[in-house]
């Protein structure tokens, strides 16, 4: 470490002393621990090195790129319904909600509209890539916290619901279903029935989560003003979705401004919570499931007839333009910069993706907290590591 | 605001009538009294969007009086664009047989247009009243250096590390000035239009046609070629 | 035992001593894990755990074992080979010493000490010796760090146990655990002897404390801090491979065991099961047996926390620890002192 | 919110225990693999099939392939006319089609491109191999798949789309 950094160090430690916390006197050297790229806790390939003294955290510094996989250059060289492929591996746990804004953008670009029943489908199938993703999370943070009953819960419910995706789009996973203009297919016979069981699951497993884990004294004790995120604060690092409606700010796409999605033909609530603890973000993310079950199931009985494919061209080109779509992901504000010069390729895209903008507060959020609190932050503010890397 | 509206039927309306966006259209008016000269052009897609080109030295102002005076507090992200054409063409066509660079088309640029290689890309928004604005600054070849948001937009912080890392643009008083994604000696910048994506030069593209024709017959180009 | 191993010449008596101790820690507790770990958790969890081997997989932790025993012995380069490679032994050594006190029926016990349950509760603390050695000779930040955590852990948690144990010994008069089993069989609630007096009736704050400080000692959630797999990887394990890793996953169930064995000892009546005289014969033979469940009793407890709670942080188990637990205990050793001199 | 009663430690500790319950009664949710299979909806891509005299080697699902792995080579060659007295038609005829399932990434461009009913998914996923390069798999292989391809789902009501059929 340089003189500098440690003069800094030294100042930040007096400054803590000042707190009553450290004992100048004994003199404690810090430690540098590096928690990544291969730790349990990052699932994924995140490296965070922190500095410690004693427990607490005096710095920590993400370092990512473990995974990068330079997406925004290799969609430079695919063709519109190759970059599909593409985008559904940046959030891998909800991959079909990564296609809605980038196949959107194009959209706006080609100036066509997907028909109406395919708008519908399309909602439906982006809410359930909202379960399969905020389950886990649900699960995982009673993982990372310590308990590990929730986890198993997450994957036993989540298997349904990639079930279902699985029996429309034929991927678990990596559905690549949407295309400009509409989906690939239509529903199987006997899916809405069965989709209607799955999220009664679904809100079962939902309220088994609100017994085992936030009634749980221990995590509430473990969570409750650990990692507060002021409004501002979470407004200017571009924190998104869950992270910053659990902040008090009452701001979802879904309902401000979405395009293409029939998210605003519904009846459902953006919850938000004020206190902006790591509590509140798992708080808004439960009843976020809850609502998206709700939206799937008015969705199940309105679905209108008709086709599910617009008039397209069979080869795309995309006319010369830009466009910038955002959709409220899983993990928060997606959205896809198009630059298109004609060509069967986009010139440019720029992904936004939201975790990059959620982990950035780190450096922030994680000062002067303990080792077992950085791992409740991170696993709060829910991040996937293809979201960061790209 | 982004209504819920097609871009199908925008157009229509626009040929109808031509759409006005009062609250872009305000937006604008007041930019261009706030910042004068420094706005060096605009573009308002009805309903849709807004972008504002700016000159490099209002960046930083420019930020300032957005976060502070149109309540964007809300950072969306920061990126830059490269418009060189690409050298290499779209990598496709069986680039091992044909190794020399395709010749280089015609620099062009796309919304509120451009007079550099490279654009700076920001985007901010205002959570309240659901109002984005996209903005770019030229900036020139032989000196890519811009002052840094990091002061304004904290999240500026990791977007401007991407940038600089991947385009080699240098922003003055970037708190924390080193490479985010790649390794610390990574040469060259992977995001420039005329570094070569590796993976699609080393292997031959399949897609070449090479049916072969039978002997003593002309080629009669892709009969059966949808 | 005692009885048996009256006519035998000394190195038959210690081999059959070690056999049987051998068995005592071993049995135990790879009853634990198969029944609890392997199985219980995976039914609390939707799933069948390990099938495969042998029916229903019970033979599962031997292949485990098999397993571990082929793998390499990795040590760190770095490390303090010595004590790197005693740290199992010394965390094993104290699970061995504490069966010792545990009587398993009117004539079996290793040895008969009066202050049986002092020796107990004492050697029990070595295994924070062993822990300390493993995460320091470890060389490895998150070795040390868990060892730290482990080292203030148990001895914050070894007090209100040992403070637990106190109303116990007030109670039944006695530091002879024998004896104390003895005064459970033959004692009375109020009158009433039918089920003699276990004193998970009269000593139940004294026992619901001890559950919580042995779930503490034995390092398991929501106190696992010390292993906390999510944050330091496994804590002061994280180096270890192998038959050593083996060692100390042997050392950690065969203590839940024990632990266990020892709380139904001191609070649910030991071997003692009522409607028997307990200085009847048969209890020689359905002595084991009978602790073993009562054993299992106390083990399910443990494991269900375990399965279903997330972990404190190391500030908030310490607050636990020397702000509700010691007062708690201490309040409780008041209060049976009074009763004891009332009644 | 209403009012709780039980503290959420003991809460917790029901759910858990009705979880232990549920599975010991009414069993578990999990299967066990190679005995017992779980079988995938008839949509899911497991593996792409070919149906080889659909395929004139047009190489569209070559040049479309985001991963580039798909290989084909072919001659072309005279069919006798279908009519007597007719001209001899000119027709592809494949040499080789290969498809490498360790680059493939299952994006399902390939079948979609198809213009000529030539590729069809199957969701028989159980081909995994030791060697890596195993994962190529021919034309004879390819074919073989076919016979697991199932038939195509009719569609929910409401729906326009057109049932297709799966050429035998």
């Amino acid at each position: 470490m340089s003189d500098t950094a440690d003069t800094k160090q030294m100042a930040y430690i007096a400054a803590q002393a000042a707190d009553a916390r450290v004992n100048l006197e004994i003199e404690t050297e810090g430690m540098t621990l590096n928690i990544g790229p291969q730790h349990p806790a990052t699932h994924g390939t995140l490296r965070i090195v922190v500095r410690l003294d004693g427990e607490q955290v005096i710095s920590a510094d993400p370092l990512m790129g473990y995974m990068h996989r330079g997406y925004e250059k290799l969609t430079e060289v695919r063709t519109y319904p190759q970059v599909t492929t593409l985008v559904n591996r940046i959030d891998w746990l909800g991959s079909f909600a990564n296609e809605v804004p980038f196949i959107l953008a194009a959209e706006q670009l080609m100036e066509v509209e997907a028909p109406p029943r395919a708008q519908w489908i399309r909602t439906a199938l982006f809410e359930m890539s909202r379960i399969a993703n905020v389950v886990l999370f649900l699960g995982d943070m009673g993982v990372q916290l310590g308990a590990v009953t929730p986890v198993f819960f997450a994957f036993r419910d989540r298997e349904f619901i990639l079930n279902q995706i699985e029996a429309v789009t034929g991927g678990r996973f990596h559905p690549n279903f949407d295309r400009i203009g509409g989906l690939k297919d239509d529903l199987p016979k006997g899916w809405i029935d069965e989709t209607r069981g799955v999220l009664k699951r679904i809100r079962n497993f939902c309220d088994e989560i609100e017994t085992l884990v936030v009634g749980n004294e221990i995590f509430q004790s473990r969570t409750r003003n650990i990692g507060v995120i002021p409004a501002d604060i979470g407004l200017s690092y571009g924190l998104s979705g869950a992270n910053i409606r659990s902040s008090g700010v009452d701001w979802d796409i879904r309902r401000d401004g979405g395009v293409g999605l029939v998210h605003n033909e519904l009846d459902w609530k953006v919850w938000t919570h004020p206190d902006g603890d790591s509590f509140a973000r798992f708080w808004v993310r439960l009843q976020e499931v809850r609502e998206s079950c709700t939206m799937i199931e008015q969705i199940l009985d309105g679905i209108p007839s008709g086709p599910v494919m617009a008039k397209v061209p069979r080869i795309i080109k995309v006319p010369a333009g830009e466009a910038y779509v955002e959709t409220e992901n899983p993990l928060g504000v997606m959205g896809y910069y198009v630059i298109s010069k004609g060509d069967l390729t986009p010139f440019r895209v720029k992904i936004r993706s939201a975790s990059f903008n959620n982990v950035s507060i780190t450096p922030w959020l994680l000062k002067g907290v303990y080792v077992p609190d950085v791992i409740s932050i991170l696993a709060s503010l829910y991040f996937i590591l293809g979201d960061i890397d790209r | 605001m982004i209504q819920l509206s097609s871009p199908e039927e925008t157009t229509e309306e626009e040929i109808e009538i031509p759409k006005r966006d009062d609250i872009r259209e305000d937006l604008i008016s007041k930019l261009k009294d706030d910042l004068g000269e420094s706005l060096v052009a605009t573009e308002i897609i009805a309903e849709v969007d807004v972008w504002a080109r700016v000159t490099k030295e209002a960046w930083l102002e420019t930020a300032q009086v957005l976060l502070t005076r149109y309540n964007m507090k809300y950072f969306n992200f920061l990126s830059a664009i490269d418009w060189l054409p690409s050298p290499f063409g779209r990598d496709m066509d069986a680039q091992v047989d044909q190794p020399e660079p395709v010749t280089p088309e015609e620099m062009t640029w796309g919304t509120t247009g451009g007079e550099t290689r490279f654009q700076l890309l920001a985007r901010v928004h205002d959570p309240e009243n659901h109002l984005g604005i996209s903005l770019k600054v030229d900036l020139e070849d032989t000196d890519l250096s811009i002052e840094s948001w990091s002061s304004i937009y904290p999240g500026a912080d990791w977007h401007e590390r991407e940038v600089s890392e991947m385009f080699g643009i240098t922003f003055l008083n970037h708190p924390n000035p080193v490479k985010l994604y790649l390794p610390g000696d990574f040469e060259g910048y992977p995001m420039r239009k005329d570094f070569a994506l590796l993976a699609r030069r080393i292997k031959p593209w399949p897609g070449i046609v090479d049916v072969e024709d039978m002997p003593g017959e002309e080629s009669e180009e892709d009969e059966v070629d949808a | 035992m005692s009885v048996v191993l009256a006519d035998l010449a000394y190195w038959q008596e210690t081999t059959i001593r070690l056999l049987v101790g051998l068995i005592a820690v071993l049995l135990p507790a790879g009853t634990l894990v198969y029944l609890f770990l392997f199985k219980m958790m995976s039914f609390m969890q939707s799933r069948l755990g390990p099938m495969e081997a042998g029916p229903y997989g019970s033979l599962q932790l031997l292949a485990e074992v098999g397993k571990f025993l082929q793998k390499e012995d990795i040590l760190p380069k770095a490390a303090d080979r010595l004590i790197f490679k005693l740290a199992p032994f010394v965390v094993l050594i104290s699970t061995f010493l504490l069966i010792l006190v545990i009587p398993a029926g009117p004539d079996l016990w290793f040895i008969d000490v009066d202050t049986g349950i002092f020796l107990g509760l004492a050697v029990s603390s070595i295994s924070v010796i062993g822990i300390l050695m493993a995460g320091w000779a470890s060389s490895s930040k998150y070795s040390l760090l868990g060892a730290l955590r482990a080292t203030g852990q148990l001895i914050a948690y070894e007090l209100p146990m040992v403070l637990a144990v106190v109303g116990v010994i007030i109670q039944a008069g006695t530091l002879n655990v024998q004896e104390i089993v003895m005064a459970q069989a033959t004692g009375e609630i109020f009158g009433f002897g039918g089920i003699g007096n276990p004193y998970v009736i009269t000593q139940f704050v004294g026992f619901l404390i001890f559950l919580i400080a042995v779930q503490a000692e034995l390092t398991q959630p929501p106190f696992d801090m010390p292993v906390a797999e999510s944050e330091l990887v496994t804590g002061y394990l994280t180096e270890y491979s192998g038959l050593r890793f083996l060692m100390f996953f042997i050392g950690e169930f065969a203590t839940a065991a024990i632990f266990s064995a020892l709380a139904a000892t001191l609070f649910l009546g030991g071997w003692y099961v009522p409607g028997l005289e307990p200085t009847d014969n048969l209890f020689n033979v359905i002595g084991p047996i009978v602790l073993l469940g009562k054993m299992l009793l106390v083990a399910f407890f443990i494991f269900w926390f375990r399965f279903t709670y997330p972990r404190f942080r190391e500030d908030q188990l310490q607050q636990l620890a020397w702000k509700v637990l010691i007062p708690l205990s201490l309040v409780n050793i008041v209060i049976t002192g009074v009763l004891k001199v009332v009644f | 919110m209403r009012k709780i009663k039980l503290p959420g430690l003991i809460k917790g500790l029901g759910v858990t225990f009705k979880t232990l319950v549920r599975t010991l009664t009414k069993g578990s949710h999990t299967v066990q693999y190679p005995r017992v299979k779980e079988s995938p909806p008839p949509r899911a891509r497991g593996v792409i099939a070919l149906h080889e005299e659909n395929c004139t080697a047009c190489m569209l699902c070559a040049r479309e392939c985001p991963d580039w792995c798909i290989y084909i080579e072919g001659h072309k060659y005279k069919a006798p006319p279908r009519r007597p007295g007719g001209k001899p038609r000119k027709k592809n005829a494949l040499d080789r089609f290969d498809i490498d399932f360790s680059l493939c990434m299952f994006c399902g461009i390939c079948v979609d491109v198809c213009p000529f009913e030539a590729l069809f998914w199957t969701p028989e996923y159980e081909y995994s191999e030791l060697k890596i390069a195993d994962l190529l798999h021919d034309k004879t292989l390819l074919s073989q798949w076919m016979e697991t391809v199932p038939d195509f789902e009719d569609y929910e009501a409401g729906s326009e789309a057109k049932k297709l059929t799966v050429p035998r």
